[in-house]
């Protein structure tokens, strides 16, 4: 099992990886205007922030490699290559969004692209995922499925069954926990008996490992070695991403949980976009430049998106009763 | 002198109340001081909407306690507790997470009392928001509580007013058995009405009659029943004369004044925003189509969201949720039959 | 010639000739097989009524799973792998434990497609026993059936004789939507009947008309089927002549054969084992009170056990499940009516 | 927190030990008979091989702590001092059984005694343990509550949160993890992940320790520990007590799945009881001659029992809708 530490990544790879992470960043910058303005129904959980996790996990699965989400599930779908438009639709109920306009944020999924969808129940995810991962190793396919769930979620039995679940089968699975310090405005360092989530890694007979989710990097190569080990047959692994969101645990959300300084000082010095670029950039890996035109083709992306979402055909009554069952 | 409260405001009245009133009762649930271990504020939220602000602060984290995203442990642990001495009021926030915790209530909480021979009490309150109408698609927008009416033990309450709200609370709370108290997420702001200050209590199993009629018994929970009222005050302009009743809580559900408005009116038309196979339009049908079927002068009607989950677009959404124009038209078809 | 094989012999067949036809089912649940990493036999029990006894002998662990007591872990992972190509049938060894499960049912398995906007199948089986009749008391005798008919994106399958019992299981594991497969614990070894030896499927939302009559329709499912029946032949001898109607799926339901056989005798009997609340002698009733109204000529009566709990001793639970005399006793109330 | 060792305990309490086990042992080899002769209905799961575990455990709770059970209940309904002419008289289904025939095995419950119920759902007792636990707290009792849960029910979802939860709270509970080797005919050591349950405690934040659970005094060392830390607000503890069941799962049980002379063997060289014998006679705290005469008082209340069991009244079906509500 040879891993390629995201440093020896080439110059396309990182372009590409860096152009997920910005075209989050910008998604989830524009929906939280949009629904400041009003102009997105629903409940809306952003992602800004902790793109590198998303990003550097994704980066090792195809399309028939599957993940399972969260209730903030944009980011983790942009990374799994959905497409952007066909989100953006989808927050505004179009008919023609990703879902037709029946799931909306909470439950935006792609099978297709192998994104078994936003979860909007804490926990939901992580059997789905034992699913994937058992399929994919009945069936001998040589794919891996991902579970992110957050902090919270990482409480909650359907979870803790799960790593026990993939452990005794040695499932090809990761589980990712995006330990962003709350759950809505519940501190981790509370819910979380033993301190860190990785702690309960040896609970379940698993490689566990803690890595920074501010770097890209960090994060990429974490799950380039948990992602190569369930390929070969070595079984899951428990990452423990330390992050934080930008935003607040949904639109409308006045954090006064959190630090009065926090959001700032996060946006200064934990920027993971940032830290991408000083990283790419002590390394001579890539120009600044190339990078602020990825931002800007990201920003026209989303320009583009809107512009569709707005213009996008609305859903009609007689859709309320279609797509329940194949057949009934 | 009236004095009008929202339904949240009613609610948060009664909350406070009861917590003064007795000692033994505490509050659980996610967030619902909120800031647990966090840096900034405690109490940030007073729960995910709000509804217990300011109870922490007066009753103390002792009797106010924000749990892990753990609903079988804590929903379990306030079904112990409740055979312990305390009683507890423990929030599911989202009636739609019943799907990781629903043992600890229908196979535990509900059934003690049958299965230890009556020697136990179970008094314990699980708060949960339920409704359609805020764009939160099939995971967040259910009723469901055909599924607790369905199991013996429970007892299920479905307030639409802010007097009810505050007199079926507490009434729950000071009940001894297991009592599921669903509150719909859209009444919250939009319904107001006056409250009394002073305590009070509303029974159990008595329906309210919300508006006389002689034509047609219009049945409607919870957000429904005010767009019966809607409906019914369209009809008038038809000269339809309907009668709105309100059973408030549904397990008990109180029969004979469902039994006797249709005795009177000869028609019936039941309005539900639950799923509508083997839910509550069904159950209240069937028990008028067994036990008053030669007072009917009509077939029954059913007015239900179809049988599909929730979708997300304003709408579709819409279009799901059963409209007054929908129950009017429901009325009129049975009026004319 | 007639083959005659009980209820259990049956389902037998049709698991091990379903695996056979289509290497994309698997088959998972506790001691499916039995003796996972002990010491003695591997497939010591083959299920814990034998069910699944022989499969892992003939299709290997690779599909015939025994999984730990994790029921959320293992029934969402068999819903996760029918998204990725297997065709799961998945046991819940008694429907009295979803309680610890009904997420991955409820909210993922029968939400998927809609919330994804018909971009999703979900071929997987739920197998589980139900039924009280074994004294087993108040958290293995349910029948819960309701709780899964009122969730749109479910079908509910509740064979009764070992001829439907082959035919729906090869109709459901064929099937691409999720499909809750309800298996009468008493009548594993108590009924028999005719099945053919080559697979044939009976498709979903067809009633089947069990005995042909013209006074009283009698409509029941699962154990109560035979109650029906034996109530029938009683009647008979009074010259009451019911006709008996199993709808065999209930989500699906046939709703014009019981419709088309209330238009005909104008009386419905609903006999149903699970509890009476929201349950599906309620859903039955309010169809017929609502599309078939016109034709009734007495008040619709509902045969089922009372609103409790489950009891244990002998003599409570044969109290407690309606019977063919309970039955009987109901027919010749609205055969008089 | 100063804890007797159980050497130490006076002759007195050794006795009275030594007769809960006795009389668990001589009531589960009695409803083994009797159902063996169709003469109890249900189903009966039997905690004979088990007896040094409930006792060493509730030895140390008065009639306010509480204990939740399992499907296999009768020995700690003993050990916790439940009636047990009460008893046999539910498993008859008695009209005056301890739960006037309602419960029968599987929900057997003596409130009065702290004994919060035998529970048919695997998993369905922990989250309850943390209500008694909590209740304790809440009210400054000092009472403690004890669940006892098998290997199998270790991975029950609602379990493992309930671990998370007494933790986070210091809650004055203790989890006894009762591993008998199988769930059902399922291996502990495979179903765990980590192979032993105690290596699940650091995950939960909280002590562990793991005892032979045919040897009394070592389990009741341990209890006491546990509870005296739980009473002195050191929060919860995780035991796992490592024994075998003499009889199948539950009556009826075959159990090809044991190795062929394991049942036998175990009887002769791990027999709680025999062990209890002999480590008092060592050291030198009782006589056999006491132990005998122990032994045939619990087979003559087992006798008293039986008979009773056979003579009470029978439910009647009026009985059947009373109980369920205190109020409707
Ligand atoms: C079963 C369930 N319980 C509670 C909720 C309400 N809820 C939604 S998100 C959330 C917090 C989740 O926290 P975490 O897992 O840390 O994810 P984060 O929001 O931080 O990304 C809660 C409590 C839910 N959706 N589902
Ligand atoms: C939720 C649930 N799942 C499955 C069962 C069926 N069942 C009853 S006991 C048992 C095995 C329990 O094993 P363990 O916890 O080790 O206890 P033991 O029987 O060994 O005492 C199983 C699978 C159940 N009763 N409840
Ligand atoms: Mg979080
Ligand atoms: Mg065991």
């Amino acid at each position: 099992m040879t891993v390629t530490s995201a440093l020896q990544l080439n110059r396309e790879k990182l372009i590409e990886a860096y152009r997920k992470m910005a075209t989050i960043r910008a998604f989830e910058e524009r929906v939280h205007e949009l629904f400041e303005a009003g102009e997105l129904p629903g409940f809306v959980h952003l992602y800004a922030g902790e793109e590198a996790s998303a990003v550097g996990v994704c980066s090792h699965l195809d399309d028939e490699d599957r993940i399972v989400s969260t209730h903030r599930g944009h980011g983790h779908c942009i990374a799994k290559g959905c497409d952007v438009i066909g989100m953006m639709k989808e927050l505004y109920g179009a008919a023609d969004g990703v879902c037709r306009g029946k799931g909306g944020s909470m439950h935006i999924a792609d099978m297709a692209k192998g994104m078994m969808g936003a979860n909007a129940i804490v926990g939901g995810g992580p059997p789905l995922a034992c699913g994937a991962a058992l399929a994919a190793k009945t069936l001998g396919t040589g794919k891996v499925a991902v579970a992110f769930t957050g902090d919270g979620g990482s409480n909650q039995g359907t979870t803790f069954e799960s790593l026990n679940f993939a452990a005794i089968f040695k499932l090809p699975a990761v589980f990712v926990f995006e330990n962003n310090g709350y759950a809505e405005t519940t501190s981790s360092s509370w819910s979380v008996a033993c301190g860190d989530i990785v702690g309960r890694a040896p609970a379940f007979g698993m490689p566990g490992v803690q890595v920074d989710g501010f770097d890209f990097f960090a994060v990429h190569d974490a799950a380039g070695e948990a992602v190569a080990r369930a390929r070969a047959g070595g079984g899951p692994t428990l990452i423990e991403v330390k992050l934080a969101r930008f935003f607040g645990h949904h639109e409308g959300d006045n954090q006064s949980y959190r630090a009065k300084d926090e959001v700032e000082v996060l946006r200064r010095d934990n920027d993971c976009l940032k830290r991408f670029r000083a990283r790419t950039a002590e390394a001579k890996l890539l120009d600044g430049k190339d990078l602020d035109a990825v931002e800007r083709e990201a920003a026209a992306l989303i320009d583009r998106a809107v512009a569709a979402g707005r213009a996008a055909p609305r859903p009609t009554p007689d859709q309320v009763p279609t797509d329940v069952y194949v057949s009934y | 002198m009236a004095r009008i409260l929202s339904y949240r405001q009613a609610l948060s009245e009664a909350f406070r109340q009861e917590m003064e009133r007795d000692p033994t009762i505490i509050m659980m649930g996610e967030d619902i001081a909120g800031g647990k271990g966090s840096p900034g504020d405690q109490d940030a939220w007073g729960g995910d909407m709000g509804m217990t602000k300011g109870l922490i602060g007066r009753f103390g984290e002792r009797r106010v306690i924000d749990t892990p995203i753990s609903e079988s442990a804590f929903i379990g642990a306030a079904v112990g507790a409740a055979t312990c001495g305390l009683r507890p009021v423990v929030e599911l926030m989202f009636v739609d997470f019943i799907g990781v915790c629903f043992d600890q209530i229908f196979n535990q909480a509900a059934k003690f009392r049958y299965m230890f021979g009556g020697k136990a009490r179970t008094p314990v309150v699980i708060r949960t928001q339920m409704g359609a109408g805020y764009r939160a698609a099939a995971q967040h927008s259910q009723c469901l509580y055909p599924l607790f009416t369905h199991i013996p033990g429970l007892k299920c309450v479905v307030p639409a007013t802010p007097y009810d709200a505050k007199g079926l609370f507490m009434t729950a709370v000071r009940d001894d058995d297991p009592v599921i108290f669903f509150e719909h997420k859209v009444l919250y702001d939009t319904v107001k009405g006056d409250v009394p200050e002073a305590p009070y209590t509303i029974p159990f199993g008595e329906a309210a009659i919300v508006r006389d009629g002689k034509d047609v018994t219009v049945v409607a929970l919870g957000r429904m029943v005010h767009f019966a009222l809607e409906a019914a005050n369209a009809l008038a302009k038809d000269r339809i004369d309907v009668e709105v009743i309100d059973p408030r809580t549904i397990s008990p559900l109180d029969e004979s004044t469902i039994l006797e408005s249709v005795e009177k009116t000869g028609r019936l038309v039941v309005v539900d925003e639950a799923y509508p196979r083997c839910g509550m339009a069904a159950d209240i049908a069937s028990l008028v189509a067994e036990q008053a079927f030669d007072s009917l002068k009509a077939p029954i009607r059913k007015v239900t969201p179809p049988h599909t989950p929730v979708p997300f677009a304003p709408e579709l959404e819409d279009a799901y949720i059963p409209s007054p124009a929908r129950i009017a038209e429901a009325v009129r078809a049975v009026a004319k039959a």
